[in-house]
């Protein structure tokens, strides 16, 4: 069997997973269920570690159910084995394997009285989001994003007894879903204009017509559920709601990479739908999402900065530097792309580890305030505090983290498209980061002086219920296991030297509209960049000291906000009556238009889409 | 059919899709918002139903039909199918978490939930 | 050229469709809704079986007509309960005729 | 943001979107077209698999990766609401008080059971033939056995309805579907391919894998369809109690 017969098992074999659980599950105990679901996903891990390196040899397709093209048409389904997308399906599993041994002892009691019901939905959001990051064909692409909403929804809300994943669950459900019948009504308008659904099909035949008001307003109703997955601006408002709410295990894959899906599929619609003739020009593309992203990586930090509920603060953060993906992908080159991949396989590690320690905080001390739990985790100072102040670290971009590398990287390409650009990089790794670190002083080392409550609304973060129903115990080996493995992983992928290597290639092909209709048999065969091909830099001496500078940044920006307050003099005593000042200017507002409210999504989802139908007619 | 008359197909399915935003927008039960995205999701039926429609086509089904007759586009509706059931589903889901929030919260206004802000 | 009797039909269809689906959004009250959502799920139905899509038309018949609306009415009843936590001084009119 | 600044915001948006939609449409084909080139291919791929009922060759044969992913979202959500509707420590069951049922409802619901029961087999069973298929098959089983609700009352739904079992059928049905598709792979074609013998066009047993996957969905759907229904029948008219923690009465 060859791998293009194998790919559309990275599907199937979790759906089969899904199913086995959801039958069995009942008449298992509780611990064969868990070791049953970590070899599992194991051997997903094993089957798309394969499939990559397959990949990386020259991306292939499978057409599922056998329907090769005659003449270049095909009735089937086609998937398409680019390095770039099984990577990130392997991503997938790799998170999806250490969010299920970080459960292991998670849920006290399963909840539903199956132990089955938990591992089945996280290998079907598994499937769902491998599907998704896979297929080459448009509406293929909406069922799978369907199943990974689907599934997600389920999971935020799994528990029922807190009502604040409820509400979080509902208005992440309700706006997904909107997005998503938008990006139905495009592929139904493409499907009119092309009569096609395959990607590359539609790509091909869109050069029969020139760029018009339909070939628009296609493009920008597909990207409406994309971007919303992404959480761009204005599309982002679910995200911290859903994020802040949902079990730590799901928010480990809700963070890590499911955001970065919706980045992803935006990417790839792009390059193989509208990058031709008859599509939208490039620099149309490039400049407003650049812009998008730069407001989402600021209005991201901004936010983030002034959370207290810890995981709420990193739902801000993953905003930010989903904002920061954007930017390094809407660049629309190899580079661009090739960095932005490396990006997100290191914030990853460091986004997931750190949710992980906040739910090491819940189980102990049922609080993810900052807080409240002020100085009150001293006593896990050196183990989980250590650890959620590297992931700070990571954050902020210092070397040789895999983030930080992805940060370089990413703002040297960014650098060459725009001088200032770099800028926006430091100032938002440097902000997030600094929260982070920020939170690991007060939680671990009740470090400065004792917060106190402002009177704006928000979140906060105490009198959560416990996820966990025993507090007394120690902590779980596995809920410190696996983020210390995802920090050490993080690390690697900012040192191992193949990788960028890899990853250049990986990025080179994704660009390359020729190599993926070659090989989704809809143009001639291109011959494949050659292994040796120019690779990226790694770390050079521009990028790590710009790494160094945001990480110093971080670490003056919590040292302000710890010890600010407790400065005495004159100068001291304006500077902050000067940050009050404009944190009622300039914050206040911005925090009141994260209302939680459903209208208020939908709104400013219907404007989002206005907003790009117009500039993107106008730069047509 | 020419001119804006064989538009009128395609402009309702647009017409629904706004009007179901526009419940979601205004409304002040969730109840009713879901059955609003219900709403908002049969544009998608229409629209696509719409695309694939064949003057003088039948049914494409040949059990009685000979496989020679003229008939509709077969594909949208086998991918509004799909689309049925999907959102049948998310309907199921979407209002179980409705239950399950007036459960905790005493209301099902979304303007008066307010645990999530900021 | 001029229309067939199909395509005048499916356009009449299509005005229904879009003045149900309208009545259905205003309609607030959730219970009433979901009578308006099972006539709109009647009209598409319609409509779908104008535009020769009978497969479409039964899946859209069973989901639409009945089970979206009977999981809405499911819904609004264990809410209402919710509502008066009470049990005895409610007394809840079944369309079967229950009597508790 | 005020409830009025909202719909001020949201109607902009929408007329902007109005405007270039309709602008959109000018440039599609008008409605009726002729042209539909997947469709023609589909139309033709259909005869040649032996398949007289064209949406059931696509959803089962030609695009039946879509509907594998749309019976795992069924499944997902059969699962998720089994998670959320589960009934939490503060809420106690209670049986529903003796129903009385006019004789001629009973009589009507008696009768109409076997009827809808034997319309949904043939529905699923004539997928790949006539309008129809497993999903429309599987919706009308799972209607017909609701008319025990109407027929007599919950008590004997409940006892008519193994749920417990139904959640296993239901998940080994979705299974079904996986497996199938690794047919195709151990006799050395590709995932999901139609390898079983194509029949005779127009017959029961036409068109290899499709009457059974077909199959397969029926009873998925069924047994998914009743196992949601009866956890929100469960909500409705079996489940008390509860505690509202917040916000009761603010605003």
């Amino acid at each position: 069997m060859t791998a293009p017969d194998l790919l559309p098992l990275a599907v199937a074999v979790p759906l089969l997973g899904a199913a086995l659980f959801a039958a069995v599950g009942r008449l298992l105990p509780r611990r064969a269920c868990d070791v049953l679901v970590t070899v599992w996903a194991l051997a997903d891990v094993v089957l798309l570690a394969a499939l990559w390196r397959a990949a990386n040899r020259g991306p292939f397709a499978s057409w599922v159910g056998g329907w090769r093209p005659r003449n270049g048409e095909s009735v089937g389904i086609v998937l398409v084995g680019d390095p770039l997308g099984v990577g990130l399906a392997l991503l997938v599993s790799l998170l999806v394997l250490a969010a299920v041994v970080y459960a292991w002892r998670y849920f006290a009691e399963p909840p539903t009285r199956s132990p089955g019901t938990f591992p089945a939905l996280v290998l079907l959001f598994e499937a769902g989001m491998c599907g998704f990051a896979l297929t080459g064909d448009l509406f293929n692409a909406f069922v799978f994003f369907e199943l990974m909403g689907a599934v997600a929804y389920a999971l935020t809300g799994y528990r029922v007894e807190d009502p604040r994943p409820l509400q979080g669950a509902l208005t992440f459900g309700v706006v997904n879903s909107l997005a998503a019948y938008c990006s139905l009504m495009g592929i139904a308008l493409l499907y009119a204009r092309t009569g096609e659904l395959g990607m590359a099909q539609i790509g091909r035949h869109l050069a029969a017509h020139r760029t018009d008001t339909l070939t628009v307003t296609a493009f920008v109703l597909v990207l409406t559920g994309l971007l919303t997955k992404a959480a761009m601006v204005p599309f982002h408002l679910w995200l911290p709601d859903a994020h802040a709410v949902a079990p730590t295990p799901v928010c480990m894959l809700l963070s890590g990479v499911m955001v970065e899906l919706g980045v992803y599929g935006a990417a790839r619609v792009y390059w193989t739908v509208f990058a031709g003739p008859g599509g939208i020009p490039a620099g149309a593309v490039r400049g407003v999402l650049v812009a998008a992203g730069v407001l989402t990586a600021l209005l991201g930090a901004l936010m983030c900065w002034q959370q207290r509920h810890i995981k709420r603060m990193l739902a801000f953060s993953t905003i930010s530097h989903v904002g920061l993906f954007l930017v390094g992908t809407a660049l629309l080159d190899a580079h661009g792309a090739a960095a932005t991949a490396l990006y997100v396989l290191g914030h990853a590690g460091a986004k997931a580890a750190l949710f992980g320690l906040t739910g090491v905080l819940l189980d102990q001390y049922g609080s993810v305030d900052e807080h409240g739990l002020y100085g009150r985790a001293r006593e896990l100072r050196w183990s989980a505090g250590v650890m959620f102040a590297l992931g700070g670290l990571a954050v902020a971009g210092l070397p040789p983290f895999g983030a930080g590398l992805g940060k370089a990287l990413s703002e040297h390409a960014a650098g060459d498209f725009l001088g200032w650009l770099p800028a926006v990089f430091v100032v938002t790794s440097a902000v997030t980061g600094g929260a982070v670190l920020r939170t690991a002083a007060r939680v671990f080392a009740g470090a400065g002086a004792v917060p106190h409550d402002s009177h704006q609304a928000e979140t906060r973060g105490d009198d959560e219920e416990p996820e966990v129903r025993d507090p007394g115990r120690p902590v779980p080996r596995p809920m410190l296991a696996v983020p210390a493995a995802l920090l050490a992983a993080c690390l690697a992928s900012g040192v191992l030297p193949g990788l960028t290597a890899g990853l250049a290639r990986a990025g080179t092909l994704f660009t390359s509209r020729a190599d993926y209709f070659a090989a989704a048999g809809q143009g001639p065969p291109t011959a494949f960049p050659p292994l040796s091909a120019p690779s990226l830099a790694g770390w050079t001496g521009e990028g790590a000291l710009l790494g160094l500078v945001s990480t110093l940044v971080a670490l003056a920006l919590a040292a302000t906000a710890l010890w600010g307050p407790l400065l005495g003099g004159r100068g001291a005593r304006r500077l902050r009556d000067l940050a009050a000042t404009g944190s009622h200017r300039l914050v206040l507002p911005l925090r009141r238009l994260h209302s939680g409210r459903l209208g208020d999504n939908v709104a400013w989802l219907a404007t989002g889409v206005g907003v790009l139908l117009v500039v993107f007619t106008a730069l047509r | 059919m020419s001119g804006l008359f064989g538009l009128v197909p395609h402009l309702v399915a647009g017409w629904i899709l706004l009007v179901g935003m526009y419940g979601l927008v205004t409304s002040r039960n969730l109840v009713h918002a879901v059955g609003c995205l219900a709403v908002a999701q049969s544009a998608t039926y229409v629209l696509l139903l719409s695309v694939g429609f064949r003057r003088g086509g039948t049914a494409p089904v040949f059990s009685d039909a000979s496989p020679h007759s003229v008939v509709v586009d077969p594909v949208v509706q086998a991918l509004t199918l799909t689309d049925i059931v999907v959102g049948a589903t998310v309907t199921a889901l979407l209002l179980a978490l409705v239950m399950q929030l007036h459960k905790r919260h005493a209301t099902v206004d979304p303007d008066r939930l307010n645990s999530l802000r900021g | 050229m001029n229309p067939d009797v199909t395509e005048v039909l499916a356009l009449v269809v299509l005005l229904v469709v879009a003045v149900v689906a309208t009545v259905a959004v205003l309609t607030r009250d959730p219970a009433r809704q979901a009578v308006v959502l099972a006539v709109l799920g009647l009209t598409l139905a319609l409509l779908f079986t104008v535009l020769q899509a009978p497969d479409v038309a039964l899946s859209q018949l069973g989901v639409g007509t009945a089970i979206t609306p009977l999981l809405i009415m499911l819904t609004l009843r264990r809410i209402r309960r919710g509502d008066a936590p009470d049990e005895t001084g409610t007394k809840e009119s079944a369309p079967e005729g229950e009597d508790r | 943001m005020s409830r009025s600044a909202r719909v001020r915001l949201f109607l902009g948006a929408a007329a902007a979107i109005a405007v270039f939609y309709v602008l959109a449409c000018t440039g599609l084909p008008h409605f009726g077209t002729a042209a539909h080139p997947y469709g023609d291919r589909a139309v033709a791929a259909t005869l040649r698999q032996h398949t007289a009922n064209t949406v059931s060759s696509i959803n089962f044969d030609q695009r039946a990766f879509d509907t594998l992913g749309e019976e795992s979202i069924l499944l997902g959500s059969v699962l998720g609401a089994t998670a959320l509707l589960r009934r939490t420590d503060d809420e106690q069951e209670f049986t529903p008080g003796q129903v009385r049922v006019l004789p001629s409802t009973r009589l009507f619901g008696t009768l109409l059971l076997p009827v809808a029961l034997l319309t949904g087999v043939y529905i699923v069973a004539h997928g790949q033939l006539s309008p129809g298929g497993g999903f429309q098959g599987g919706v009308v089983l799972a209607s017909a056995l609701h008319l025990a609700y109407v027929a007599a009352d919950y008590r004997s739904l409940k006892e008519i309805r193994p749920r417990e079992l139904l959640d296993g059928v239901d998940a080994v049905a979705a299974g079904a579907f996986t497996t199938l598709g690794l047919a195709g792979l151990i006799t050395g074609a590709a995932y999901l391919q139609n390898v079983l013998p194509l029949g005779t066009f127009n017959t029961l047993s036409s068109g290899g894998l499709v009457p059974v996957i077909n199959a397969a969905v029926g009873v998925e759907v069924a047994s998914g369809v009743i196992v949601l229904l009866a956890h929100f029948l469960d909500q409705a008219l079996a489940t008390r109690g509860e505690r509202t923690t917040t916000e009761r009465g603010s605003s």
